[in-house]
């Protein structure tokens, strides 16, 4: 079995698909995130529908702190670097530097959760609940869900990582690496279209869009 | 690292089915929990046809009725259906491209046990207080807002939830089995119309049930948290719940009829001797088909009040569907055309298929001219639209599919005699109860009225339709019928009792756990009837004879699913109960499990060539 | 099964040893990105009306930055991963399209 | 043959089914098929001219579908394997145009119909209608007239009538089936559609989307007057709105005082009163009692003792009268009459 003789022996170039079991993994994966995509398209249709009907609660413009979310832009995108560079150590077989640089990820990502809690928190204060508005529903749901997405994440990596210290780098462990690196980005590419339409173009307001 | 046995685990009985992470017997265990809701759904269809019999009936009362109606249209497409669709794709797909295992066992089964646990907690709520009353479409705000509607409702969230994700995973399923694990010389464009079928209904699945998650997410979120997606008075808009329940609910209704078309395809061309007419263009209209559902899932809204120009739009974009359809119809009748056509059950329904949809696919033409939609809208002649091209379309194509590969999954032949009793009655009954509903329609009958008043000439269509339901139920009785003496038959029905054309019926029936002992070498379209007719008794094998390796049973699939089973009562009644606790908890424990499942490899187990040998099979 | 399969077992050094600079770049570029849409939005540069429009684009740039390059979904045998992607999106714009034309 | 005689019986049936679909269309009292204004006119034109295209369509594909099953099955002894035929491109490029022509046939006054049913009527020519709808009954208000009514909508035969539907509750739709399709009423938004009687009398409406469990007994009368009569009518309705008949005599007063005490809450006569509950101001008048009973004092009885037996699921309580209540109510409640 190719999974044993790997162990200790030369990795491919690119472990993660070098069994058909990884190749399988990967391709389900990218699968996946093309339903996931309609998943978050569903929820920002949603959301682009709702975003005016403030129900007399604060409305976007009044509400979003942009200093808070320029922060976590920030280090969601530098996460999903320090990610990529874990593939690339991946794929030079160095499990060191794949733990390390998942490490950080994983610090960051973790960074980016709380500066959203704290965002919540700070809006609930100011009066916005779930019960608000259609709006709120909608901000709540849609940001909320890709923050349970780096959520789940955050502890699938930390799993990994863990996992990893003990089993190693090996045919069968490499294609989780990767898998989990893909939804990283994956997440990171949604946080772009939700500052873009849920933040800058809540700072924008009104009926900018028809 | 290395201590993965080198032996199938001993299992047996109940035990044995809850771990099995085969694909044929995920399949069987598909078909029992299809077979089943089929007949709670059909008996949900039979009281609805005895409150209808008459003008003025009371053997059920008006809420009782809805709950039927609601039950019935959910249950029989999400688990009824569906499963049955399931259930033969995971027999046959795999085996119709050569290849030894589905990608993805241990998801398979996961696939399997999320159906059947979200079908049994949305079926407990007949139980727990009432079944949802709102129609298998749930429109908000009767859906939406605890006023109007019941617990049940909750129970429709979170069972279709469940099922809704294992259907998911499912197709992905398919969809990485089809694309990497074709066995060599299996081109795209040699692969058999139903795995065709199979690949584009499956990524149908991929791309339109995260919508109906997103939309169940905010029903219930709407129930639950008391959330506004739907509640106009906070700038909530019902039309919302509309789009997405539709931008699901059509794609869904191409999910179920592509499986049925893939398998007409397949019966009509093994029972008329000749290969599928016009291959390419079959395979062309599959897709077009599949692309198309996407756009036109409005047409079930032309009275909502889109306005003109998304009427029209959507209306034009519907009818075109009728043209890679009509291909399909054209190439199938040019199949039979100059064959050897032999009446067995399964070609019966595969050509009783034609007319019925035909006649089911002309009213959906017609529906889609929205002015004339407007007034057929939720009149009987939707209902009869769809249970032509379901009933009629599907559910015959399904059966036709079970016939043609009872053999092959069970390794015995249904009864022919049986077989023809069961068409015919099926057949009329069916014509019958849903013949006069377009009438009905068309005479002023709204649709999910669960009653009518004398007098308005309404009386004889209801009662010829009511009728009609007592063939069908007796065409399904000898069906279950045909299926026990299937069972107590001695006679084998052999590798290829149909002398038919395409990979699975190379291989021993029922096909051994490890589907083929060497994997064959495809050198043609109908792979098999190549052969054939090169003079070959069977496949060419592409590797030598060598050990195989099969991935090991596991009981994780059903806890993972038991899990999420249980955060479902968690969810519904956390209200009553006033705490999450329960929902947190079965969640947590699904995750356990997955933690579990990626910390403990699966290293399987081979089958050696002398225990091939042994088996007495052949490659 | 567990099988070195094919073509990693005939492989060439195929993949060139990606490096770092790809990576780098994109990162910049992303940065780069949210900073001009953030002024786009924060200062009247754009004229108004055409604000909206001119993120979105900005965003979808940054996107196709990050999964062509982060994500390989340039390199050979992404083909699946492509036609996942694009169609998904597609749904999505149809959805969108819907929802900002014909609800209210 | 066995199955030739299966054959024959399919394709008979086929024949009866046709014969049926033909004579179906011709039947009196279809109301979908008998139009009785301009916009069911307009729609029935489609769907005669889609059900003609179809039936064609269908005739060929079961011609080729009779002709196959006949000559093509397989004859006993008959051996060999038939010629195995890859496929015709002119065929199937012939089935692939064809089917496309006639779906533009269908379109063409597909989108020429939509839009012109699509038309708004603000002007003052059309009667302006407010149509809200209720767990399980309708409010119109005329907001030009000043006129409010409930069960029974009043419209002028001969001119266009503009509906303004919305919900109070959950989705219905509204749908007079001889005079036209049907629209949503939606809660929180509100929909257009023009209709038009072309000659007085009285038509049915339903409701038409699943509402809650008397969904099917949702129904309304709509009455066609002449265009004079209507506006007699409105006069006095608005008469009556500003000055309800205060005089009851006998059982009539009893019934009034019941009424003042318990029901004012929901229903109002005239402009006073809630408005939880169809207004009563001209109930005397209406033929049917909550929509699908006839108005007399048995079924208003009934309906008074117990509402949730007559539409489960109503919103009118159950009040516990007595039979001496009740009868002075129906007694009040069949004076309260408007154009006499
Ligand atoms: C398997 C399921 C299935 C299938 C295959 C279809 C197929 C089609 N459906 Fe159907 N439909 C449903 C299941 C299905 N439908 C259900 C469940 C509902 C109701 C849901 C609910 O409200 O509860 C519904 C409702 C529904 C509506 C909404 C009605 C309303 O609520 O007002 C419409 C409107 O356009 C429609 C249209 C069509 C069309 C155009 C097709 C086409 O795909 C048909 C194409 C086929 C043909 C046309 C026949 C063969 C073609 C030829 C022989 C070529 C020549 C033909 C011509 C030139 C016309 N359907
Ligand atoms: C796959 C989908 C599917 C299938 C197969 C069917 C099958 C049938 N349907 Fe279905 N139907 C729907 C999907 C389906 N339906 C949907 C989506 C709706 C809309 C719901 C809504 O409005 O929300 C609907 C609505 C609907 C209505 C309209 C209700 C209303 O609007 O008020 C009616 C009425 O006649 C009806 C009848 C039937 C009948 C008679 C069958 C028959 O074909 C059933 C035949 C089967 C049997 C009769 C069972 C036989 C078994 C036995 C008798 C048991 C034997 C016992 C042993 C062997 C142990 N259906
Ligand atoms: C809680 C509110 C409520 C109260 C109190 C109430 N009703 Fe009603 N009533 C309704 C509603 C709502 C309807 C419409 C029911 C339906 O058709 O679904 C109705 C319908 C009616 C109708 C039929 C109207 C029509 O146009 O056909 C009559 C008559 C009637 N009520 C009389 C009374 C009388 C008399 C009383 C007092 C003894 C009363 N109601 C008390 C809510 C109320
Ligand atoms: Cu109101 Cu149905
Ligand atoms: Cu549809």
């Amino acid at each position: 079995m190719a999974a044993d003789h790997a162990v200790n022996t030369v990795l491919p170039d690119e472990p993660e698909k070098a069994t058909l079991e990884g190749k399988n993994k990967v391709l389900g994966f990218w699968l996946f995130l093309g339903g996931e995509t309609v998943l978050f398209g569903t929820l920002f249709a949603t959301f682009i529908a709702l975003r005016d009907q403030v129900n007399g609660g604060p409305s976007a413009q009044e509400l979003f702190d942009m200093k808070i979310v320029a922060w976590a832009t920030f280090l969601l995108l530098t996460s999903s670097l320090t990610s990529v560079f874990a593939t690339m150590a991946l794929h030079k077989h160095n499990l060191k530097a794949v733990q390390g640089w998942l490490v950080i990820t994983v610090l960051l990502g973790l960074g980016f959760l709380g500066l959203e809690i704290y965002e919540f928190y700070h809006y609930v204060h100011e009066e916005l609940g779930m019960t608000t508005s259609a709006f709120s529903s909608s901000f709540y749901t849609l940001v909320g869900f890709h923050g349970g997405h780096v959520a789940f994440g955050i502890c699938w990596i930390t799993g990994l990582i863990i996992q990893s210290m003990k089993k190693g780098l090996t045919v069968v462990t490499a294609p989780k690496f990767y898998v989990a690196g893909l939804y990283w980005h994956f997440i990171d590419v949604v946080w772009v279209f939700i500052f873009t339409v849920v933040y800058l173009m809540g700072m924008i307001g009104g009926k900018a869009v028809a | 690292m290395s201590d993965h046995t080198s032996h199938a685990p001993n299992r047996s009985g109940l035990w044995d089915w809850l771990t099995t992470v085969d694909h044929k017997k995920i399949g069987i265990l598909y078909l029992i929990a299809g077979g089943f809701f089929f007949i709670l759904g059909g008996v949900e269809a039979m009281l609805i046809r005895l409150q209808l019999i008459y003008p003025e009936a009371k053997f059920v009362a008006a809420g009782t009725f809805n709950e039927l109606i609601t039950m019935h249209g959910t249950t029989m497409i999400f688990l009824a259906v569906m499963p049955v669709i399931f259930g033969l794709m995971n027999a046959i797909v795999p085996l119709q491209i050569g290849a030894r295992d589905v990608a993805f066992p241990f998801v398979n089964a996961l696939g399997f046990w999320l159906a059947a646990l979200g079908g049994l907690l949305l079926n407990t709520s007949w139980f727990l207080g009432g079944a949802p009353d709102v129609g298998w479409t749930a429109y908000a705000t009767l859906s939406s807002n605890h006023k109007f509607s019941t617990l049940g409702t909750d129970f429709y969230v979170l069972g279709l939830q469940i099922a809704g994700l294992g259907t998911l995973i499912g197709g992905i399923n398919f969809l990485v089995t089809i694309i990497n694990m074709r066995a060599p010389g299996m081109t795209f464009m040699r692969m058999p119309l139903f795995t065709w079928s199979s690949f584009v209904t499956s990524a149908l699945i991929l791309f339109a049930f995260p919508a109906l998650t997103v939309g169940l997410v905010f029903l219930m979120f709407d129930r639950i948290f008391g959330a506004n997606f739907f509640n106009p008075d906070a700038g909530g808009n019902i039309v919302i719940w509309e789009h997405i329940f539709w931008i699901f609910g059509h794609p869904e209704v191409y999910i179920l009829i592509l499986p049925a078309f893939g398998i007409i395809s397949e019966v009509v061309s093994t029972f008329s001797k000749k290969r599928l007419f016009g291959y390419s263009s079959m395979v062309f209209a599959t897709i077009l088909i599949g692309f198309l559902g996407f756009m036109v899932w409005a047409h079930h809204m032309f009275t909502t009040g889109l306005g003109p120009i998304a009427n029209t739009l959507f209306g034009i974009a519907t009818m075109l569907i009728a043209v890679p359809t009509g291909i399909k119809i054209f190439n199938w009748l040019l199949t039979l055309w100059g064959g050897h056509i032999r009446f067995t059950t399964a070609n019966l329904f595969a050509v009783g298929f034609i007319p019925t949809f035909t006649i089911g696919g002309m009213t959906g033409v017609m529906l889609a001219v929205p002015p004339a939609d407007y007034q057929y809208h939720d009149s009987y002649f939707v209902v009869a639209h769809f249970h032509y091209v379901i009933v009629g379309g599907l559910v015959f194509g399904l059966f036709a599919g079970l016939y043609y590969w009872w053999p092959k999954m069970f390794g015995k032949l249904l009864n022919e005699t049986l077989g023809k009793w069961h068409f015919w009655t099926f057949f009329i009954g069916f014509h019958l109860t849903f013949f006069p509903q377009h009438f009905l329609g068309l005479m002023g009958m709204p649709r999910r009225v669960f009653t009518y008043l004398p007098g308005q000439n309404l009386e004889m269509g209801n009662l010829i339709s009511s009728i009609g339901v007592i063939g069908m139920a007796l065409g399904s009785i000898i069906f279950a019928i045909n299926m026990v003496v299937a069972a107590k038959s001695k006679k084998a029905a052999g590798n290829d009792p149909w002398d038919a054309r395409t990979l699975e019926w190379a291989i021993p029936s029922p096909a051994p756990e490890y589907n083929f002992a060497q994997t064959p070498l495809v050198r043609g379209l109908d792979a098999l009837w190549t052969e054939k007719m090169a003079g070959n008794k069977g496949m060419t094998p592409a590797e030598p004879l060598g050990s195989i390796h099969m991935p090991s049973p596991s009981f994780l699939p059903f806890l993972m699913s038991l899990g999420l089973f249980v955060a479902g009562y968690g969810f519904i009644y956390a209200g009553q109960w006033g705490t999450y606790i329960v929902a947190i908890a079965g969640i947590a424990f699904t995750l356990l499990c997955m933690l579990l499942r990626s910390l403990y490899d699966d290293h399987g187990y081979h089958i050696e060539p002398d225990e091939i040998e042994e088996k007495g099979v052949k490659a | 099964m567990a099988q070195v399969s094919n073509d990693a077992m005939e492989r060439k050094p195929k993949i060139k040893k990606d490096g770092v600079k790809p990576h780098i770049v994109t990162f910049i570029a992303s940065i780069i990105l949210t900073i001009i849409a953030f002024m786009a939005t924060a200062y009247e540069v754009i004229p108004a009306g055409f604000t909206v429009p001119f993120i979105i684009i900005l965003a979808i740039v940054q996107a196709a930055f990050q999964l062509l390059v982060w994500m390989h979904m340039d390199q050979k045998g992404h083909e699946f991963a492509r036609v996942g992607i694009v169609t998904g999106s597609a749904v999505v714009l149809v959805t969108i399209i819907a929802f900002v034309t014909t609800l209210w | 043959m066995k199955s030739r005689w299966q054959l024959n019986w399919r394709l008979l049936s086929m024949v009866m089914a046709l014969a049926l679909v033909l004579t179906g269309c011709g039947r009196e009292n279809l109301s979908a098929l008998v139009p009785k204004g301009p916009v069911a006119e307009q729609q029935l034109f489609l769907m005669v001219l889609t059900s003609a295209i179809m039936i064609g369509v269908f005739l060929i594909v079961m011609i080729i579908f009779a002709y196959v099953l006949i000559r093509y099955r397989q004859r006993p002894g008959q051996t060999g394997i038939p010629k195995q035929v890859e496929g015709n491109h002119k065929l199937e490029i012939l089935w692939t145009v064809i089917p496309f022509l006639l779906l533009i046939v269908m379109a063409v006054p597909t989108v020429a119909i939509a839009f012109d049913l699509a038309k708004e009527y603000n002007n003052k020519e059309a009667v302006q209608v407010n149509v809200t709808a209720h767990q399980f009954w309708w409010e119109f208000e005329y907001p030009d007239l000043g006129v409010r009514t409930a069960q029974e909508l009043v419209i002028p035969a001969g001119k266009k009538v503009q509906f303004h539907v919305t919900s109070a509750d959950v989705i219905h739709a509204f749908w007079i089936p001889a005079l036209g399709g049907k629209i949503d009423t939606n809660p929180g938004l509100t929909n257009k559609i023009w209709l038009e009687a072309k000659e007085p009398g009285t038509y049915y409406g339903k409701c038409a989307e699943l509402c809650g469990a008397s969904h099917a007994l949702m129904d309304f009368k709509v009455q066609a007057l002449e265009a004079s009569a209507f506006d007699d009518w409105a006069k006095k309705m608005k008469a009556a709105t500003e000055a309800p008949a205060a005089t009851a005599t006998g059982t009539a007063a009893q019934g009034r005082e019941i009424f003042q005490k318990s029901c004012i809450g929901c229903h109002a006569i005239g402009s006073e009163g809630g408005k939880l509950g169809p207004n009563l101001t001209n109930f005397g008048e209406r033929k049917l009692v909550a929509g699908i009973k006839p108005n007399d004092a048995q079924h208003l009885a009934e309906w008074l003792k117990n509402p949730q037996e007559v539409k489960p699921g109503n919103t009118m309580p159950n009040l516990n009268l007595q039979d001496d209540q009740v009868s002075a109510l129906v007694e009040y409640l069949h004076s309260l009459k408007v154009t006499q």
